[in-house]
């Protein structure tokens, strides 16, 4: 049995402005990923394709919390992050068709976009490799002395491998501003939680290195956003690492080949009724903070953009193959 | 038993027999994969065939001037180590080229197992540098291996003993092959049979562009004038490497359609229309064009119309091409309409340059023109890729210093 | 830095020691990190003194965690920093193999050339010193096999002072194999030696007979096994190959074509190893110049084992160097 | 290929010929009327006429700029060229 959803209700009062902002992001990322997945179907897009829809809120609320000088590193499953942290539709789009205009120029694809512009260090796809490279990303600025943070998605799988606990011990031991944003969907892969994990608890784990650690329901974007807040400060004060936790689920397989044994139907449903984005629509409407037409109007914008994204992927060209050995090696000499 | 039988190959889709013209080898040789051991002269000329086996030519069944459906076992072939054979049935019935009765195949020469002379690569090369012969020389390394230092040797010797060098003669033409009637009667056949076939299979869509050739040739002219004569590039060889470059870009022409399936290829091996003097026409492949350098192209192309001149092809040379090249300019003519080579899915055409009038920006102007052609396959793809080909192929000629 | 040729004694520990202390006093950038680079001094010593010039921030102590510090190297050199990570020996570096292989290797490509990676990791490589089996291999060569790193071997004391800068100054993630057995091995250097190229094999001992293609400790086997030879009339051309990643052919090659008798003398395993590598590009590029068929000495392939004897049987050694080129050159010198 | 420093026009023709027939051996080269264009008389394509100005080279050192194939239209003009350029 998976750990039942939890029931915590949104209160945080929220401005108008800053609520549509809010529920624009996370229906971009609903409508790009649904999107994705149909070009999957057509074949416009290869390889792995593992989609966001259901964790929707997470990203979007934890990069509210963060300056546009923060450092990203992020999973595979990262089209989210990537677009709710300001990388366009169209770049990743691209990207996923493999073009040369994709934000990787096609080399990576869905699983590794990689941004300079918003300091957005991929798209890793090995389970907790990423961890040791936020640690460098904030051993770098602290010995520098920069103000920013580094915040590090992963999800509950990367907790069994040694590189997250490697990395958490030498974040506490050396104080850096790392904020490790963990993202539990209940499933590492087809793996429950409880057949992966001693301690399902998985704030527990940070207290074994002194690090201080919350859970966030990762439905509701209000909560999310106000429990980053808090950790994105408690890093930036120079106290050292935090663990968040925002308990989640993702609607869709793992990947896109997914039979989907491991878990029933009927779970899937009742994660449904607390779609993120229904959800915080309800919130939103109760309160009379968004009418139909609000709704209709953003829905509009978000399918204009994410079609203007296709547009443009389908526009792009392939990399020349000649181009096949750049950068295997770097052409410039750095100062 | 460790014994092959070498067979009549097919060359090309279009050949159903072929003749036996020479053997290269005779009984008790040792062969090497790769090694030419056979003419064959098929409707499209007369071809070098190699053989892909090691091994020691056991008997030889088909007699020069035999003409053998495809298949046909042309000689056998024992493994090296194998035990000689006893001889093997009689040979299949052949045809024969005047229709005379088969000449009586002379009985097989006991092969006599040869020893391999062992020779070392550097030895090898030098002993042909300093016209030493190999069967001259001792070898003094393991297992009597012939090193360096021997033929080193027995040059010394032989420059102690004979007359200082007359001036070096140019080699002598290869005799000419009389190009008789029939030859040309039978390649005609073939050419007709392949593209009628090609007219009756192929949908062909036809896509034309015009190609304002002021920078590549002014480019190509600039690096000729760098060159000595040997060694200057003709401008076809700026085309062929464009359409490598192009088919890059656009994979989906290079190919093959085959058993209603389309078999894009990796290598691109472009087949280049070389007309014969005594009429009839051949396009062997330039094997990874895209991969050569112009100096390279320039040398395969050399290489390969000396080879078809003199008669000389490979059957690779003729069974490779994944695309077709024709350049009719040298001839006058402004646009080719090609009929693709089965099955293949595209040709490229390629007329005269002459200089025509151009608008560019507002401004109307003299440049020197090319018309260049696409001949496709409908039913590999559509006239969009076909654009999109000849776009990629006018960009990478205009980027001529590039190719 | 004094510019006048005056010689100062110097071992390898110190050169790479030297080399590190100019690295961090020239460039604010660098700092040293690994298990017990500090306090300690370094496994071979070779930070010994450092911690008390630059204090703890520039040369840390890590925990036992190689991939998580490997990895904090690779984030740190992507967010400005020019890190020099020691990894205490090769066999402890597959701990970080994932970072070295799926990070520090694919970044600057799978990102489309956004992000480079300026690493410099060295680690202690090689056997002989009766560590046995999970501190003496050579795995070098399986380095070499990764596009997208650098993998260079410093031999002589010129090379272990002056790769670390040029290698600092490379954009891209650069492996530093020093062979355990050299951190002792005393000379002189120049008092003005600086850094020096990362590209180029060199050649050691020039002869007519052959090429004797080497790398690291090997290097010094090859050199004496050439003056045995050289008492017989036998005159070597020795290649140090300095770099193994990428590898510098034209300098092997043009001793080939010299020579026309090829011997490679690599202490990893045989199979599938640098020197078949050698071997083969030999083979594609200068067939038509062997007078002999190529041979490679390499270490048994068996664990690394501790008694001494076996230790040796195991590893190539001079005189085998020498029978095998006399085996090969025989009548003709 | 040392220069040939007197030749006549004769001479001069002879070695075209020579150099003709390594190109097209089957062309009757006696008939050839001198005021015909050369290429479009014995069917030479540009490849062929890139031999046979190697051939040229070869046989008289006389390299032959390609500005200058224009002035090479007839027999006649090759061989004015030629002795222009060996005088």
């Amino acid at each position: 049995m998976n750990a039942a959803p939890m029931n915590t209700t949104v209160t945080t009062p929220v401005e108008r402005e800053h609520a549509l902002h809010l529920l624009h992001q996370m229906l971009r990322i609903r409508r790009f990923e649904a999107r994705a997945a149909e070009l999957y179907g057509a074949m416009k897009i290869r390889g792995f394709l593992h989609l966001y829809d259901g964790e929707e809120a997470v990203a979007v609320g934890v990069m509210e919390a963060l300056t546009p000088d923060d450092n990203i590193v992020a999973t595979y499953r990262e089209h989210g992050h990537a677009l709710a942290r300001g990388i366009s539709a169209g770049a990743i789009m691209a990207e996923m068709y493999g073009k040369q205009e994709g934000c990787a120029r096609g080399r990576g694809g869905s699983m590794h976009l990689f941004d300079a512009a918003t300091r957005f260090y991929g798209g890793n796809a090995i389970v907790g490799g990423c961890l040791p490279l936020a640690i460098g990303f904030a051993l770098a600025d602290k010995m520098r002395g920069q103000e920013r943070i580094t915040c590090c998605f992963f999800g509950d799988g990367a907790v069994a491998e040694g590189e997250f606990h490697e990395s958490m011990n030498l974040a506490a031991l050396w104080r850096l501003p790392v904020l490790f944003l963990c993202e539990n969907n209940l499933y590492a892969m087809g793996t429950a939680l409880e057949r992966h994990q001693s301690v399902t608890d998985l704030t527990r784990k940070a207290a074994s290195y002194d690090v201080p650690a919350a859970a966030v329901d990762g439905q509701d974007v209000l909560a999310v956003e106000a429990a980053a807040r808090t950790a994105v400060a408690a890093v930036r004060s120079g106290a050292g690492p935090y663990f968040l936790e925002c308990r989640t689920y993702r609607f869709r397989g793992h990947s896109a080949f997914d039979t989907e044994l491991y878990r029933t139907k009927d779970e899937v449903e009742q994660w449904k009724q607390r779609d993120p984005i229904r959800l915080f629509i309800h919130l939103l409407m109760d309160e009379g903070l968004l009418s139909e037409t609000d709704l209709a109007e953003l829905e509009r914008k978000v399918a204009d953009e994410i079609e203007a994204a296709v547009a443009f992927a389908e526009a792009g060209t392939w990399e020349p193959v000649e181009d096949l050995e750049r950068f295997v090696y770097s052409e410039r000499r750095s100062p | 038993m460790p014994m092959s039988e070498f067979r009549m190959p097919s060359l090309g889709a279009d050949m159903a027999a072929g003749t036996l013209v020479a053997w290269k080898v005779k009984p008790g040789d040792h062969v090497t994969r790769g090694m030419v051991v056979a003419e064959v002269e098929t409707d499209k000329g007369i071809i070098e065939v190699e053989i892909f086996e090691d091994g020691v030519i056991e008997q030889l069944i088909v007699q020069p001037s035999q003409k053998v459906p495809v298949g046909t076992v042309l000689a056998l072939l024992r493994h090296n180590g194998a035990p000689p054979a006893p001889p093997p049935p009689a040979p299949v019935p052949v045809m024969t080229a005047a229709g005379a009765p088969p000449a009586p195949s002379a009985p097989p020469a006991p092969a006599a197992e040869r020893e391999r002379v062992r020779v070392s690569p550097v030895a090898r090369r030098l002993a042909a540098e300093l016209g030493v012969d190999l069967s001259s020389v001792q070898g003094s390394g393991p297992h009597g291996a012939i090193e360096r230092a021997d033929v080193e040797a027995a040059a010394a010797r032989k420059a102690a003993v004979a007359p200082p060098p007359s001036a070096p003669v140019t080699p002598a033409r290869e005799p000419e092959r009389p190009a008789g009637g029939d030859a040309q009667a039978a390649m005609r056949r073939a050419i007709a049979a392949a593209m009628a076939r090609s007219n009756r299979d192929i949908p062909h869509y036809y896509l034309e562009t015009r190609i304002d050739m002021s920078r590549p040739l002014r480019w190509l002219e600039a690096e000729n004038q760098k060159r000595s004569v040997r060694d200057r590039l003709l401008p076809a060889v700026l085309l062929i490497k464009a359409v490598a470059r192009a088919l890059g870009d656009v994979p989906e022409l290079n190919g093959y359609w085959i058993d209603d399936c389309h078999q894009p290829q990796e290598a691109i091996n472009i087949g280049f229309a070389v007309a014969l003097r005594q009429g009839g026409l051949v396009t062997p492949a330039i094997h990874h064009a895209d991969l050569k350098s112009l100096d390279e192209l320039m040398e395969a192309l050399r290489d390969l119309i000396t080879r078809v001149r003199s008669g000389r092809l490979r059957s690779s040379d003729l069974t490779d091409g994944t695309v077709t090249v024709t350049n009719l300019g040298d001839l006058g003519v402004e646009k080719v309409y090609g009929v693709i080579y089965p099955p293949q899915v595209a040709l490229i055409g390629f007329g005269k340059v002459t200089e025509q009038p151009w608008a560019e920006g507002g401004m109307l102007g003299i440049r020197p023109v090319l018309t260049a052609t696409l001949a496709a396959d409908h039913r590999a793809t559509d006239g969009r890729r076909g654009a999109q080909f000849l776009e990629a192929l006018t960009r990478h000629l205009q980027e001529a210093d590039k190719l | 830095m004094s510019g006048n040729g005056q010689m100062v004694p110097m071992t390898y520990r110190e050169a790479v020691r030297e080399a590190m202390r100019e690295a961090m006093r020239k460039d604010e950038r660098v700092f040293l990190m690994g298990e017990d680079v500090g306090r300690y001094g370094g496994c071979f010593a070779v930070s010994k003194g450092l911690l008390q010039e630059f204090g703890p921030e520039r040369v840390r102590d890590t925990p036992l965690s190689e991939s998580a510090f490997v990895g904090a190297g690779i984030g740190a050199a992507m967010n400005g920093m020019r890190p020099i990570v020691e990894v205490m020996t090769v066999n402890f570096s597959l701990l970080a193999g994932d970072q070295i292989l799926n990070n520090a290797a694919t970044i600057l490509h799978m990102s489309g050339g956004l992000f480079n990676v300026p690493l410099v990791i060295r680690m202690a490589t090689g056997a002989g010193r009766q560590v046995a089996a999970q501190h003496s291999h050579s795995l070098e060569g399986w380095f070499a096999h990764i596009p997208g790193i650098k993998v260079i071997t410093p031999a002589t004391l010129e090379d272990a002072r002056g790769m670390l800068w040029t290698a600092l100054e490379d954009p891209d993630p650069v492996l530093i194999f020093e062979h355990a057995s050299l951190y002792n091995m005393a000379g002189e250097l120049p008092a003005s030696a600086g850094p020096v190229d990362i590209d180029r094999a060199r050649v050691r001992r020039s002869g007519a007979d052959v090429s004797i293609i080497t790398y690291g400790a090997c290097l010094f086997k090859a050199l004496e096994a050439a003056e045995t030879l050289a008492r017989d009339g036998i005159e070597a051309d020795v290649v140090d190959l300095r770099t193994l990643r990428p590898l510098d052919d034209e300098t092997f090659l043009a001793s080939v074509a010299k020579t026309h008798r090829a011997v490679i003398v690599d202490e990893g395993w045989r199979s599938v190893g640098i020197s078949a590598e050698v071997s083969a590009r030999i083979m594609e590029r200068a067939f038509y110049e062997l007078d002999a068929p190529v041979e490679r000495i390499c270490s048994v392939e068996v664990p690394m084992p501790y008694a001494r004897h076996l230790e040796q049987a195991a590893l190539p050694q001079a005189e085998t160097i020498v029978a095998t080129v006399q085996r090969m050159v025989h009548a003709h010198v | 290929m040392t220069p040939v420093q007197t030749l006549s026009a004769a001479q001069i023709k002879e070695v075209i010929f020579a150099c003709l027939k390594q190109i097209a051996p089957e062309a009757d080269l006696e008939s050839l009327s001198p005021d015909v264009n050369v290429r479009e008389a014995l069917d030479i394509d540009s490849f062929d006429y890139l031999n046979f100005m190697i051939a040229l080279d070869a046989e008289l050192g006389v390299a032959i700029p390609e500005a200058d194939y224009g002035q090479l239209a007839t027999l006649n003009d090759i061989v004015r060229y030629i002795s222009a350029r060996l005088a």
